[in-house]
């Protein structure tokens, strides 16, 4: 019966800022808001695509796709209701794909309209979506957590650079989903209370819920698996030791699922060094030591992926060989003689590269020694890996010298910082990067040569080994133009493992996300694909 | 009743741990006092005076000190005598205030600075007396008026520092006798203050006396105070009791050898009655040395034309100068080479400033300064810095003026690394010279300032100013922080090396007997202008401005037998030097009555 | 006269500070304390010789034992090492960045003090300091000197003198501020008038008479500078503006081990001792050098 | 010293100006970047087209004119037509955040209670352990409890907050269970029930953060203390038969707050600058959880406002601190 169960308390160490994912491109805000803003369909926990606010998926086999991939309909469920009681209508949906491309304000989800011509609105219920050309996955608008439906009442206003202004409608969003919100403080607390307009008569379970941001993730363990305060923690980055004592309390359960999500190092294929001025991580100058596969090889050999997911990430990270390690058709196996350390081995290659043993075991090379920096972003576990792969590169005959930079500067897009990790003035650094949704195109064609920053481009861009093979943006082309599903798992599995031969990023950590809930929470369905959240309208309390 | 000893103090000791071990304050020390009288204690600093009446009042204890052996006899009030030693702390707090009221040396920091006057006054009233609010007002204000501060009511919501030193120590004494104590405690209750005021509160204190009946410890190192207020006398020497008598017989026939150097150090005003030249003292236990007058020469060395010398006053919101405290004004004199001419005058009348504008340790506003023919006023930095090779200062307080932190050898060597007059290894043997001159031990050169007693400490001072052999020496009431023994000791030296090295001292005092014992000119100051001046026979032995005859009589003289009566005294008090902006005093202008010695005829405020 | 002069034998002033310092009972307890902590960081790894960055996978989150009397971290690594060369660099990175700070708070407080027209503005810059946001302050910082220094010093100089100067530039008011409101004070004095009139330049009247005048405040800063040192250098390791990460320090090693409070809590307890107990000897060590300092105390 | 109140504020006008230019510059020229939190999935050239819509395309100077404009004509425009009902903010741009799109100052309004609450009171429990401790130690110096004093107030100090913080929640929340770890922000108090909760949550966080102040606050309180202890005018009270109490709670207390109350003032802004590790543990989302987490997102219009308020504040309370010297102390006249 919706509101039963009372309050379930809900804490993200990262506390939300806003509640409109358009704004925002951050996790955080885009789960905080979910309860309340829902897309046409979305993911479950499998990464199977659910219909949500419609009643069927459209396909090329049901007609909802055309046949020329440059159309796909929508048809909106019967009697679906804002939270303030209103229809929803075809018209919201254009309207939110007009608020998020309209011009000047910066909207962050314009990628997943790219494409979009026009929408039509044949009736209130009918959304028509017209591409520019064929799409061969037309899936990525309306399309989970992402991407969901405004209310156009409520957002009439905000249109380009007036999105900033409206705080009320950012603040407070009028939504489809289970709970609305009552309450929203930034960057702190999100208060909510059941929609009792929400569409399932006897959903949610809660009658209120909040959401607390703020702390940190060893924190946000304690107050749910040890005090009991909280009912559900988010993403609890911690070490497996450390959860494991927590877990120990009794008072709740740890969650765990994968995605797409790989802890890999970056090898840069150009020379980092500050001598060459402005031409410097550019390909203007190939690395002296990384541009030979024999060291990248070699220094990928020398890692034991298993103690690193051991020490790391415990249950919540698993050895992998491929930068794109799922959904299960995309998954390669051919690289998978990488999750064995192989020290002799990389050892002989590196005899075989002509690096020479000298008299403190550090290898040299035409009077060059094979000395690497290796850079990452401030992070416990980070460190630690850092610590590891030194100490295994040591031992054959590598010197490494670390470096860890403040995550806002790492991945902050600062044209003027040396630091950032577009700029990539060090020889090897390592991050995490996953994908939305389960569609790989974008994804892989973060590798094209023109995807590399430059100066020229204010080094914007995704190509961060600064990896330029024909063969391989021939394949991304073929991919853009291939419709069926076989076929481009085929080229995305070729090209993910055309880069993994090359050596030019060592994928480490397949990670997955840990969340813990109470033991008297119920209907917890930990997804990675979607919100985590998504099916809040389904969590209830147990006996315990 | 009357014949009773209302304290007697036997064979008082008392020590203080230190970390060097255990000091002793006072040992054996046994005297008693009577109603109605005055006892003096004398003896110089350190003998313990201030021991012993810190211990009547068991007070030592807070500083640190324990009586370890002897008695306190008071006779209380309601009768019946006690073992001071023996009581408790609540009763010793019923006894201080209420019957044994003590006034403390300074003036200027025994009262707590954050409350008033009248907050202060009152607080034994309500405590003692068990006094209303309106009722200890009232006699607060009784108080003041009975210690002759204008406008009592106004002081009440005063704060300390509002009140010049002398009201202060007035307000000390209105509070000592509040609860009408029969036993008064001074410890040397005028040291710190001019000669006008000290003349009036001895007055006030006598009065008080005969008015209540009550008995006085009164504490000083000054023999004419004693010989002005005492009926018995108690001398102290290192802690013990060397000598007590009626005051007449200490005076006329002193047994002790430590009494009889006491009073020979002892300046007296009319001593040098019909010499013109100045003359060493003569000091029991040291030979004749210098006894020559020292003549001095007739060249004109230091002349001074119409200095003048303002401190702004700035208020506002922008801070600018609206008015001027008028330090100095129009003031003109000349120092022969090998001569002194004394400054004298009260308290902040300007003699420091003048000073310091000869020396541009000030900037004067206008005038001339020439010293022996150059334009001090017109050098500039380094000229300046130079020139101070011939002109030196010695300093009113020989604490401040030494950095505690330096050893004495260094500081006396700084003027001379200061410039290259002599190669850097002989600085050690000159200093160690100098040291030799100013009878210091050489094993002082490594010694700090807080070691070193008050006279000894002002000897270092003039070492360090013969440093560079100047001509010329400012001396700033150079003796006033000094006991009347070392004080002596002090003048001697300072007059041995005018004869010797033909040195002019510029000499800056308020003690008019000292004046008149090393001075060969004398000017007197008042309101920052000199309203008299001459040789120093003519102004001492006719003095022609009411000012400074008002300043002449106020001197305590050193003989029982001549004491003065209260009436006599009639002091005005000071206008404010305080002008607004645009303000321009009249010049100054001069009668001459005799051969060098002028008059102020114009308008000096006095 | 003409003899030489016989000098008494040269008591040099350290002698005396010495024999006052000998004196203070806790002043020697916490010199020897300190001494004690910095002779172990610094000689300590000559006999145990084990390399702190050295992972032994196998021996990890061990408790105390022969093998490794403090235990050992989540990656193997062993404590006792870690917590020597930790003890080097969070002892460098106080006593330097201290000695900075009160460098600069003396200055800036002996000029601002001393020459009136210097007064407002350097107490304006010091309001100015007092108001930067330290985050950014040490983003721009590490942004714009870390490449040089490394070069010039190689990484681990370089940082270590950009964190001891990012830890100085920011910590020096405070001292700035007491000491000109001693250096005003002091102006006042009589002596300093008396220096002037013995024709002292300004350069001497600071170095001869001001400084060793306001050395008790100094020395009180200095105190309080260390212990603030060595936490805000562990606060920068947490953000990230540290060390490298291979380069332990005891505010890191404290700071790593807090989450694990619970299943390890010797790990939070050796760092922790150990800041605590050099800040604690340096309080006692510095109360009595400001005791020995002052002429007027000594022989006391 | 109204005259001179009015003159020092005056002045601090340039100063501020100055003191706002710089943090301007410093933030601008600090290397992260708005965009650092936005997930890599979003790719750069829409990353290019948000930075653009929060106005980083225009030049510094027309930046840091609009944000004055807007921190000194439109804000205060905003309060007086809170106020009065008035309409002049009207259509006016605010100063708005880059993370949340609302205006700075509202934010900050809505961080207040929480600030004050925990670190204020903080601050007020650690001066009034401290001054106790500081004067019994004064007092008894040398004796046992002085030297006590002064080892734990040291240890105190050089226990950082982010371990004793973690310490007290892992004995008093995990262990025992008694207080709550973390501070709920939304809490209102209405009875005395609701108070007891509200008491509840905040020992744990003002233990820790009065742990500090108590331990260099007592300290001052000593040193002022023995500087007056020694002074006449202290023998002057006893002479008059006043009671110990009295001398030493009176008389020298009053003397010795005048150095300790300048310190105090002096440390108020930190109170509204937050304590940012100890918020960041109880999860108090206060002001300086505000500015932490502005930094880490490259929020410049919110960490340029915050931190500009931090530095009136600041010069403000050292206007104040020599105020209160020349209240406190007669001898001190300001005209
Ligand atoms: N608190 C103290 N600790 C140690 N010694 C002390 C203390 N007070 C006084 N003495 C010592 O006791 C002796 C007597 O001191 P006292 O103050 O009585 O001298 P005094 O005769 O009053 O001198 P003055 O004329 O300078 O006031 C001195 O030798 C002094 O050093
Ligand atoms: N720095 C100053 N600023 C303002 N006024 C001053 C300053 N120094 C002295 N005065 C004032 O100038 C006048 C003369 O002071 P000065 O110190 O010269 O007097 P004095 O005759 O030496 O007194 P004393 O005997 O007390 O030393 C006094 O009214 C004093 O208040
Ligand atoms: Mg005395
Ligand atoms: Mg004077």
């Amino acid at each position: 019966e919706r509101g039963a169960d009372g309050q379930v308390n809900i804490l993200y160490w990262q506390a939300p800022s806003i509640m409109n994912p358009y704004l925002s491109g951050g996790t955080k805000d885009i789960e905080a808001a979910s309860l309340v803003l829902e897309p046409l369909a979305r993911y479950d926990e499998t990464g199977a695509m659910v219909p949500w606010l419609v009643d069927s998926l459209p396909t090329v086999e049901n007609g909802g796709v055309a046949a020329d991939l440059t159309s796909i309909t929508w048809h909106l469920s019967e009697g679906l209701n804002w939270s303030d009681g209103s229809p929803v209508t075809s018209v919201d949906v254009k309207f939110t794909w007009e608020y998020c491309t309209s011009e000047g304000g910066g909207c962050a989800r314009l990628e997943s309209f790219n494409g979009i011509t026009a929408i039509d609105t044949p009736d209130a219920r009918t959304v028509v979506i017209n591409f520019d050309a064929p799409k061969p996955f037309p899936y990525t608008a309306f399309v989970g957590a992402t991407t969901p439906i405004l209310q156009a009442a409520q957002f009439a206003d905000c249109l380009g650079p007036k999105a900033p202004e409206c705080t009320e409608a950012n603040f407070m969003p009028i939504g489809t989903g289970p709970f609305t919100v009552t309450d929203f403080r930034p960057n702190d607390v999100v208060q909510y209370a059941a929609n009792p307009n929400y569409r399932e008569a006897d959903k949610p379970a809660f009658s209120t819920v909040v959401l607390k941001g703020g702390g940190e993730a060893a924190a946000a363990g304690r107050a749910v698996l040890e005090t009991g305060e909280f009912d559900y923690a988010w993403n609890l980055q911690l070490a497996p030791d450390v959860l494991a004592g927590m877990q120990a309390a009794g008072k709740g359960q740890l969650v765990s699922a994968f995605g797409t999500l790989v802890e890999r190092i970056m090898i840069n294929l150009s020379d980092p060094s500050a001598d060459l001025g402005a031409a410097r991580s550019t390909r203007a100058h190939p690395h002296p030591i990384l541009s030979d596969k024999r060291v990248r090889q070699a220094l990928s050999m020398a890692i034991d992926r298993e103690i690193l997911v051991e020490i790391g990430y415990g249950d919540a990270g698993r050895v992998t060989c491929n930068i794109l390690p799922a959904p299960e058709i995309y998954a390669s196996t051919a690289n998978d003689a990488c999750k064995q350390q192989d020290i002799a081995g990389a050892n002989a290659l590196l005899d075989e590269a002509g690096w020479i043993r000298g008299g403190d075991g550090i290898r040299v090379k035409d009077g060059k020694r094979l000395r690497l920096l290796y850079q990452t972003s401030t992070n416990a576990v980070r460190q630690d890996f850092q610590a590891l792969i030194k100490q295994w590169w040591s031992e054959i005959g590598v010197e490494t010298e670390l470096r860890n930079i403040n995550a806002s500067v790492f991945f902050g897009g600062d044209p003027g910082s040396p630091d950032t990790f577009q700029k990539f003035f060090a020889d090897v650094q390592m991050y995490a990067q996953n994908f939305d949704g389960t569609d790989p195109e974008a994804y892989m064609a973060g590798w094209l040569c023109a995807q590399i920053p430059t100066p020229e481009n204010q080094w914007q861009g995704n190509n961060m080994p600064r990896y330029c093979s024909d063969a391989y943006d021939a394949l991304v082309a073929e991919m853009q133009g291939t419709g069926e599903l076989e076929a481009r798992a085929a080229l995305a599995k070729k090209m993910n493992d055309m880069l993994m031969q090359d050596f030019v990023m060592l994928p480490l950590v397949d990670r997955g996300r840990v969340s813990a809930h109470a033991n008297s929470l119920g209907g917890i369905r930990l997804n990675v694909w979607d919100s985590e959240l998504w099916n809040i309208a389904d969590w209830h309390r147990v006996a315990d | 009743m009357l014949d009773s000893p209302i304290a007697r103090v036997e064979k008082l000791g008392v020590q203080f741990a230190t970390r060097g071990g255990p000091v002793h304050g006072v040992e054996d020390v046994t005297f008693e006092v009577n109603p109605g009288e005055t006892l003096c204690i004398v003896g110089e600093s350190g003998s313990g005076k201030s021991v012993t009446s810190l211990a009547l009042m068991r007070l030592v204890e807070f500083a640190g000190g324990d009586i370890t052996q002897g008695r306190l006899l008071f006779e209380r009030e309601a009768g019946g005598q006690v073992d001071l030693v023996r009581s408790d702390q609540a009763q010793m707090r019923s006894i201080r205030g209420g019957e044994i009221g003590m006034i403390f040396q300074e003036p200027m920091t025994a009262l707590n600075p954050v409350f008033t006057i009248g907050r202060q006054l009152t607080e034994g009233l309500r405590l003692h007396e068990r006094l209303g609010r309106h009722a200890a007002r009232a006699r607060a204000v009784e108080l003041l008026q009975e210690v002759r501060i204008p406008e009592p009511e106004r002081r009440l919501g005063q704060y300390p520092h509002e009140l010049s030193g002398g009201m202060r120590q007035r307000v000390m004494i209105a509070m000592a006798m509040a609860c009408r104590p029969r036993l008064l405690i001074a410890d040397e209750p005028t040291t710190a203050l001019d000669v006008t005021i000290q003349a009036e509160i001895l007055a006030l204190i006598d009065r008080l006396k005969q008015e209540t009946g009550m008995a006085v410890i009164f504490i000083t190192h000054d023999m004419a105070v004693v010989a002005q207020m005492a009926d018995r006398v108690v001398v102290m020497l290192n802690g013990r009791k060397v000598e007590e008598g009626e005051v007449t017989q200490i005076f006329a026939t002193p047994q002790h050898d430590y009494t009889k150097a006491l009073l020979a150090a002892v300046p007296k005003l009319g001593d040098m009655r019909g010499k013109p030249y100045p003359e060493l003292m003569r000091l029991p236990g040291q030979g004749p040395t210098h006894s020559e007058p020292i003549r001095g020469s007739d060249r004109p060395f230091l002349t001074v034309h119409g200095l003048t010398t303002r401190f702004p006053v700035k208020t506002g919101l922008f801070r600018r100068t609206t008015a001027y405290v008028h330090a100095v004004e129009d003031v003109s004199f000349t120092l022969n080479a090998g001569r002194t001419l004394a400054l004298v005058g009260e308290s902040g009348c300007g003699k420091s400033t003048a000073g310091r504008s000869v020396l541009r340790l000030m900037e004067p506003m206008a005038g001339k300064v020439e010293l022996d023919g150059t334009d001090i006023l017109s050098l500039g930095d380094e000229a300046l810095r130079r020139a101070r090779i011939e002109m030196q200062m010695i300093f009113q307080d020989p604490f401040g003026s030494l950095n505690p932190q330096r050893t004495l050898g260094a500081q006396v060597a700084e003027p001379l690394h200061n410039y290259p007059l002599l190669p850097k290894d002989e600085i050690a043997d000159w200093v160690a010279t100098l040291f030799d001159r100013v009878e210091l031990p050489r094993s002082y050169l490594n010694r700090y300032p807080h070691e070193l007693s008050g006279g000894q400490r002002q000897r270092v001072a003039i070492a360090r100013a013969l440093a560079l052999k100047p001509k010329l020496i400012v001396a700033d009431e150079a003796v006033s922080a000094l006991d009347v023994s070392v004080q002596a000791q002090v003048l001697n030296l300072m007059m041995e090396l005018q004869a010797e090295l033909g040195l002019s001292y510029l000499f800056i005092s308020h003690d008019m007997a000292v004046v008149e014992r090393v001075s060969h000119d004398v000017a007197v100051m008042y309101l920052g202008r000199i309203v008299e001046r001459g040789p120093r026979m003519a102004v001492f032995e006719d003095p022609r401005h009411p000012y400074t005859k008002a300043l002449l009589q106020a001197v305590p003289v050193a003989d029982p037998s001549r004491r003065r009566v209260e009436r006599d005294l009639n002091f005005r008090p000071i206008p404010s030097p305080i002008h607004p902006v645009g303000y321009e005093p009249e010049p100054s202008v001069y009668e001459e009555v005799s051969p060098g010695h002028v008059v102020l005829t114009s308008e000096c405020g006095y | 006269m003409t003899e030489r002069a016989h000098l008494p034998p040269p008591r040099s002033q350290w002698h005396d500070v010495w024999q006052q310092f000998r004196q203070h009972r806790g002043a020697v307890l916490g010199g020897a304390v300190f001494l004690f902590i910095v002779a172990t960081v610094f000689l300590g790894p000559l006999i145990w010789r084990i390399d702190p960055a050295l992972i032994d996978i196998r021996a990890r989150n061990q408790g105390p034992s022969l093998a490794h009397p403090f235990g050992t971290d989540q990656l193997g690594r062993d404590t006792l090492a870690r917590m020597l060369a930790g003890g080097q660099t969070s002892i460098a990175v106080g006593l330097t960045a201290m000695l900075l700070a009160l460098g600069l708070g003396s200055l800036i407080g002996v000029l601002a003090g001393f020459f009136r027209r210097l007064d407002a503005p350097l107490m304006r810059l010091t309001d100015l300091f007092l108001s930067l946001p330290l985050l950014p302050l040490l983003l721009v910082m590490v942004m714009l000197f870390r490449e040089a220094l490394s070069t010039a010093f190689g990484p681990e100089t370089g940082i270590f003198l950009l964190i001891v100067v990012a830890i100085g530039v920011t910590s020096w008011m405070p001292t700035a501020r007491i000491v000109r409101s001693d250096v005003l004070a002091l102006k006042e004095r009589e002596f300093v008038l008396a220096a002037r009139s013995l024709g002292t330049t300004n350069a001497k009247m600071i170095t001869r008479h001001i400084l060793p005048n306001v050395l008790s405040p100094i020395m009180v800063s200095a105190t309080l500078g260390i212990a603030n040192a060595i936490i805000t250098e562990s606060a920068l390791s947490f953000l990230g503006l540290g060390f490298p990460p291979d380069f332990p320090t005891w505010g890191r090693l404290l700071n790593d081990a807090t989450v694990y409070l619970q299943d390890y809590p010797e790990r939070v307890i050796w760092p922790g001792i150990a800041i605590s107990l050099t800040v604690l000897a340096v309080n006692y060590l510095g109360d009595g050098l400001r005791d020995a300092l002052d002429p007027r105390l000594r022989g006391r | 010293m109204l005259t001179y109140t009015i003159r020092r504020l005056l002045l601090s006008v340039p100063t501020l100006l100055f003191i706002a230019l710089v943090i301007f510059l410093l933030l601008e020229l600090a290397p992260g970047d708005p965009m650092a939190q936005v997930p890599l999935t979003i790719p750069p050239e829409v990353r290019a087209q948000m930075r653009e819509a929060l106005g980083l395309g225009e030049p510094t100077h027309i930046r840091f004119g609009k944000w004055m404009w807007q921190f000194f004509a439109v804000e205060p425009m905003v309060w007086l037509d809170n106020a009065l009902g008035t309409d002049l903010a009207a259509d006016k741009q605010r100063v708005i955040s880059w993370q949340t799109r609302s205006p700075v100052m509202d934010i900050v309004l809505q961080r207040l209670p929480q600030t004050m609450w925990v670190v204020g009171m903080a601050y007020v429990v650690g001066i009034l352990i401290a001054l106790p401790i500081g004067i019994y130690s004064a007092y008894r110096q040398y004796s046992l409890f002085d030297q006590v004093g002064t080892f734990v107030t040291m240890v105190g100090y050089s226990v950082p907050p982010f371990f004793s913080g973690v310490l007290v929640i892992v004995i008093f929340s995990v262990q025992l269970g008694w207080l709550p770890s973390i501070y709920d922000t939304t809490h209102v108090v209405v009875d005395w029930e609701s108070f007891k909760t509200q008491l509840r949550q905040m020992v744990l966080p003002v233990m820790v953060l009065a742990l500090q102040t108590t331990a260099q606050i007592s300290r001052f309180m000593r040193a002022a203390m023995l500087d007056n202890l020694g002074q006449d005018y202290v023998r002057t009270a006893r002479a008059k038969g006043l009671r110990e109490r009295t001398v030493v709670l009176v008389h020298v207390l009053r003397n010795s707050m005048i150095p300790v109350v300048t310190v105090i003032a002096l440390g108020l802004p930190a109170v509204f600058g937050g304590a940012i590790i100890t918020e960041q543990i109880f999860k108090v989302n206060g002001l300086g959880q505000l500015l932490i987490t502005a930094i880490q997102a490259n929020d410049l219009p919110m960490v340029q406002t915050v931190t500009f308020m931090l530095a009136m504040l600041i010069v403000l309370a050292n206007i104040a601190a020599d105020l209160i010297y020349g209240w406190l102390d007669p001898r001190i006249r300001y005209d």
